[in-house]
């Protein structure tokens, strides 16, 4: 069960989303923007950061890169795929996800543990959490408020397709306090907290992280 | 030399948090009757050679695909010098 | 544009040349003209007066902080001492860790995001240089009041500048300071410390050997930023001229160091690298008299080689420089093709610029003309050298005889309970949550500690738990009534917060923030508080690696209160048995470790009182140790369940410090024995409190005994969300809204 | 109504990696010749009433305070509507 983790010049946390695939039992395999290659993994993590700087528009420039067009084809073609935050919104600027995400609505950047309510336990990487659970996991963004059209929104809950929401407070002006969110098929996952932050209490506030990576090793490992 | 200019703003019924942040400043600091504020980008881009019709579609284009989010934004494209 | 060539300067003796307005003095300049035997080039004017800055040769300092050499204590933890870009320290298992703090004050006064931000980014490339990785950051800040209308202009731009460049190189930050008086109004402080970690053999140093080895500039390219900046910017007040120069801001791109980071690390990973060395102030100028000097002893750089973001830039420009995010490196000729590679890789500019010769000096040419013909060592290592005047100022002895014993004091329950309310929330004491919140403190994934905790900690090495806790220090009105003692107070604090987490304290960095040098008064606030903390570092057994001089901090005539920012780093074999700074489980009894004095002189109750006399908490680093043994080794042996530093505001302070980050209460009672007031708010030193389990008493009694340390009981954790001291209490929720109120309320909008 | 467009840029001589970065992306997706490319902010004002000569002189003055940092930046003010 190999599952890629890509890094883009400026991604950060791709060391820590390969350690999270490792504590749940997966094999992580480092994949690098410029290839053209998924190298035979089973799923791929698109990690938090800021590639390219996320100075024109957070994923505006990964969208382009090599990878991106095997990404894209592998997740057409149902592969898992998990965006975490800078990899959410390289989702959305590829449109494998709806929606796209603004400035925090405070204009600061914000680091905090966040409480979510998981809404949908069928997506690739929700499956080992139960209905309606609540997780705290950290969340930590400047540009994480989820916007899209009134028709696009109501499309999304009506078919489940929101997979987290936020509890307590809305960190970032989310549009109906949206955290996550999936594609039709529930392969294509994009969050903006960071599961893979809470794998180890020692260093998270919870451990809540896991499920995601659990969720799509499971996954992977049935359908084999 | 020619020199284009790309204008890029969040569609008007997109929040605009930075906007609102700057029409609140304004007032506080003694500017009366501001009705709104938006907040965009502006870039200037300036290329060598002239603009022939293959550059200027392929600008076009990538005003919409990489300067600007289509679903959240708008550009407006202008050459100053051709 | 004619070049001012060294055949020039032979055949021009007479030219009159604009050595005062770089800065340098009379002397200084007929120095270089001894040294050269004609007068120096532009370029090499430009060269010397940016060296022989206050900033670069620390000529007014290094009088005094040869004494951290001379009184350094013996330690086999030292690999690296001062003098390299920062020091390294062995943390066992074949590990080392290197960390320093810099100053960026007067750049975040002009420009508080890119300055601060700039700050992050300078230090983060001396720990790099070192060879090592950087793993985590530390911003102390000092400001006006929190009602000051400059402060709401600074802050926001500072916190934004440190989160905007630290959150994109993904380092956690895992702490810092928040502090305001009214001295920093018109000057504020941004000290920046990064901690870096390699393995032992992955240590590099600054040095140009090996004849025929090739010269590397890589990184971003080099524009007009900060030209003059070093000498004008740094040595002077911001006010004076400056701006009739090339702009003296520079703007960080963080995306850029981030691809340096990878790039230098692998690089340096894949043996490529002779020597290395940062840009930073003084650029070109200072790397390559650095390495050479350090190295072979020559150098030769073809100047127009480096790649320019603006083609317009003079060669003096050129050596000036402070563009931002560059690096230098001395690569083997066979290697150099291997290294350009993996620079392309990351997208990072590289070109070979120079060449190391055994020649003695450094030479520049400039189209093939020679700009600079020079001995390294005179530019970066023989600079001026002062002996400034110092002396106690008269005001001292009535400062230290106005003492607060003439405030009037809480005494009822209700009184104290009101100022045990005061300081919860004051803008020194309130929660620092608006500015940690703007901080990634959880990239890298190793952080297990981080603010409000004592100190930051993280993780070295994921499979053994080995790892290192950092704090710094310092209260400068204690520094103000007493330079000497209130070095060794930031130092005992330092090394206290590192204590409590269950680290041992292994080695000290410094960022001495002071007036102007050519005040004798601050001066010998300097000259003690270099001393101070020299004796100190003695007696701690834990050497100075390193550190920064910031002087000039002042606006008008009046200098910043004397501020010794101290850093100590500790390490702990196994970061799984750290000690959290709170409380967790119901029953476990609470105790104060250490004597509590009637010590209010400096203390935050006497500067909300507006006042400020008398002498600081005594200090007696005996103690210190004794009280860190217990807190270690009561820590290790599992006694210790949580840990608090006592300092500013007192033990009541520290109380409800402990009880918000835990969500519970306690109740504790006033020993008899101790007025109330001074229980609750006194600040003397070499305190902590600490929790466990109540079956543990005698254990804790032994390990007290045996390291003489005074111990008290003084309350029970309980289940309830209530704070009470016997006849007075709080609800945790009034607390909390005290205490994290003050700071958003000051900045929204 | 009265409608204001202002745009700060960076000086000229100051680094601006956010345009840098565009620069390099438009490289790389086939737009050729491109020398240079500034990234600044587009801010779009509108007032109530006429734009008086008080109100044009308080909005050109937090042009240079608010709008934009002197010490790096420069503005351009086009009043498109008075
Ligand atoms: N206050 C201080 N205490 C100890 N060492 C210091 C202090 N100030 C500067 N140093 C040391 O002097 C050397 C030169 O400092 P500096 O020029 O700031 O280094 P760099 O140019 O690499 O930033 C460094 O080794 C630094 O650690
Ligand atoms: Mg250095």
């Amino acid at each position: 069960m190999k599952i890629g983790v890509v890094t883009f010049p400026g991604s950060l946390d791709d060391r820590d989303a390969a350690r999270a695939v490792r504590i749940a039992g997966g094999e992580a395999v480092a994949l690098w923007h410029g290839d053209d290659d998924l190298h035979g993994v089973d799923a791929v993590v698109l990690p938090g950061g800021f590639s390219y700087g996320d100075y024109l528009r957070c994923g505006a420039i990964a969208r382009f890169a090599p990878i991106m067009q095997q990404v894209v084809d592998g997740a057409r073609g149902g592969m898992p795929v998990l965006g975490i935050c800078n990899g959410f919104q390289i989702l959305c600027e590829s449109h494998l996800l709806p929606g796209a995400l603004t400035r925090n609505d405070h204009l600061h950047f914000i680091c905090r543990d966040q409480r979510l309510r998981i809404e949908n336990t069928t997506s690739a990487w929700t499956t080992s959490f139960a209905a309606g659970q609540e997780i705290v996991i950290p969340l930590k963004n400047g540009e994480g408020g989820f916007v899209a059209d009134d028709a696009t929104l109501d499309a999304l809950e009506g078919e489940g397709r929101v997979i987290a929401r936020y509890l307590e407070i809305n960190p970032n002006g989310s549009r109906r306090d949206i955290a996550g969110i999936c594609n039709e098929r529930g392969n294509v996952v994009g969050l903006m907290p960071h599961p893979e932050h809470a794998v180890e209490s020692l260093t998270g506030p919870t451990t809540d992280g896991l499920g995601f990576f659990t969720s799509v090793l499971s996954m992977v490992g049935s359908s084999r | 030399m020619a020199r284009v200019i790309v204008d890029v703003m969040l569609k008007p019924e997109i929040l605009d948090p930075q906007g609102r942040a700057v029409q609140g400043a304004l007032g506080r600091l003694g500017l009366e009757g501001v009705t709104s504020v938006r907040q965009g980008k502006h870039f200037v881009i300036e290329l060598d050679g002239d603009l022939d019709s293959d550059r200027a579609a392929a600008l076009d284009r990538l005003a919409g695909e990489l300067l600007s989010n289509p679903v959240i934004e708008d550009f407006t494209l202008t050459v100053v010098d051709a | 544009m004619t070049i001012d060539t060294v055949d020039r300067a032979e055949s021009s003796p007479d030219v009159s040349q604009p050595y005062a307005d770089l800065g340098l003095k009379d002397d200084e300049y007929a120095r270089i003209h001894e040294i050269l035997g004609r007068r120096p080039t532009s370029s090499e004017l430009a060269m010397y007066s940016v060296m022989w800055s206050e900033h670069c040769s620390y000529k007014s300092s290094k009088v005094h902080l040869r004494l951290f050499g001379e009184k350094k204590p013996e330690t086999d933890a030292l690999l690296v001492g001062i003098g390299e870009n920062a020091g390294v320290v062995d943390i066992g298992d074949g590990w080392a860790v290197t960390f320093k703090v810099e100053s960026h004050n007067h750049p975040s006064y002009v420009e508080p995001y890119q300055g601060a931000a700039t700050g992050i980014g300078g230090i983060v490339r001396d720990i790099l240089s070192m060879g090592a990785r950087p793993i985590a950051v530390m911003d102390p800040l000092r400001f006006g009041p929190l009602d000051a209308p400059d402060t709401a202009r600074v802050l926001p731009g500072v916190v934004a500048g440190i989160g905007g460049y630290g959150n994109c190189l993904g380092l956690p930050n895992i702490g810092g300071e928040v502090i305001f008086d009214p001295s920093y109004a018109g000057n504020p402080l941004v000290n920046a410390l990064c901690v870096g970690a390699m393995r032992h053999e992955d240590i590099h140093l600054a040095s140009a050997k090996g004849v025929g080895n090739l010269v590397v500039l890589y990184g971003a390219r080099t524009g007009g930023d900060g030209i003059g900046g070093v000498s004008v910017l740094a040595s002077e007040t911001f006010d004076a001229e400056g701006s009739a120069k090339r702009p003296s801001v520079q703007v960080g791109d963080p995306f850029m160091e981030k691809l340096l980071i990878e790039a230098t690390l692998e690089v340096l990973h894949a043996g490529l690298v002779e020597g290395i060395q940062d840009l930073g102030g003084a650029g070109i100028s200072c790397a390559t008299s650095e390495l050479a000097s350090n190295g072979e002893g020559g150098m030769h750089v073809w100047l127009d080689r480096v790649l320019l973001r603006d083609p317009t830039l003079s060669p003096e420009e050129i050596l000036m420089s402070e563009s931002q995010e560059r690096m230098c490196a001395i690569v083997r000729p066979d290697r150099i093709n291997d290294f350009l590679a993996r620079c392309a890789k990351w997208e990072v500019e590289a070109v070979v610029i120079g060449e190391v010769t055994d020649s003695g000096r450094l030479t520049i040419d400039w189209h093939g003309e020679r700009i600079v013909d020079v001995p390294p060592r005179t530019v970066a290592h023989e600079g001026p050298v002062y002996q400034r005047p110092f002396a106690r100022p008269s005001s001292q002895d009535a400062l230290q005889a106005d003492g607060p014993g003439r405030l009037a004091r809480p005494s009822t329950p209700e009184e104290i309970r009101a100022a045990v309310l005061a300081l919860v929330g004051s803008a020194n004491l309130a929660s620092k949550s608006w500015v940690t919140s703007q901080y990634d403190r959880y990239v890298l994934g190793n952080t297990v500690l981080a603010q409000p905790e004592d100190s930051g900690m993280v993780r070295v090495d994921e499979v053994t738990g080995r790892g290192v806790a950092v704090s710094t220090d310092c209260n400068g009105r204690f520094a103000k009534l007493d330079p000497y003692a209130g070095a060794q107070l930031a130092l005992a604090e330092s090394y206290r917060n590192v204590s409590v987490t269950g680290a041992t304290p292994l080695a000290v960095t410094n960022c001495l923030n002071f007036g102007s040098p050519e005040d004798p008064g601050v001066m010998w606030q300097f000259a003690e508080a270099v001393r101070g903390l020299a004796d100190g570092c003695l007696e701690l057994g834990i050497p100075v690696t390193g550190g920064n001089v910031s002087f000039y901090n002042q606006t008008g005539d009046v200098a910043i209160l004397p501020t010794p920012v101290v850093g100590v780093l500790g390490v702990i074999d196994d970061v799984t048995r750290r000690t959290p700074m709170s409380w967790r489980n119901a029953g476990d009894s609470i105790y104060l470790l250490g004597d509590t004095r009637d010590e209010f002189g400096g203390s935050e109750w006497a500067h909300l009182q507006g006042h400020l006399g008398g002498v600081p908490p005594r200090v007696d680093l005996g103690q210190e140790r004794a009280l860190s043994r217990v807190l270690v080794d009561g820590s290790q042996s599992g006694v210790i369940r949580a840990a608090h530093d006592v300092s500013d505001g007192g033990v009541a302070q520290a109380l409800v410090e402990m009880a918000l980050r835990s969500g519970t209460g306690a109740d504790v009672s006033i020993p008899e024995s101790i007025e109330p007031f001074v229980f609750c708010c006194s600040e003397s030193a070499a305190r902590a409190i600490i929790v466990i389990r109540p079956d543990q008493e005698s254990a804790l009694l032994a390990l007290c005994n045996d390291s003489a340390v005074p111990v008290m009981r003084i309350g029970t954790v309980t289940t309830d969300a209530h704070l009470t001291f016997g006849s007075f209490g709080f609800p945790l929720d009034e607390l909390r809204r005290v205490h994290e109120s003050p700071i958003p309320a000051a900045l929204a909008g």
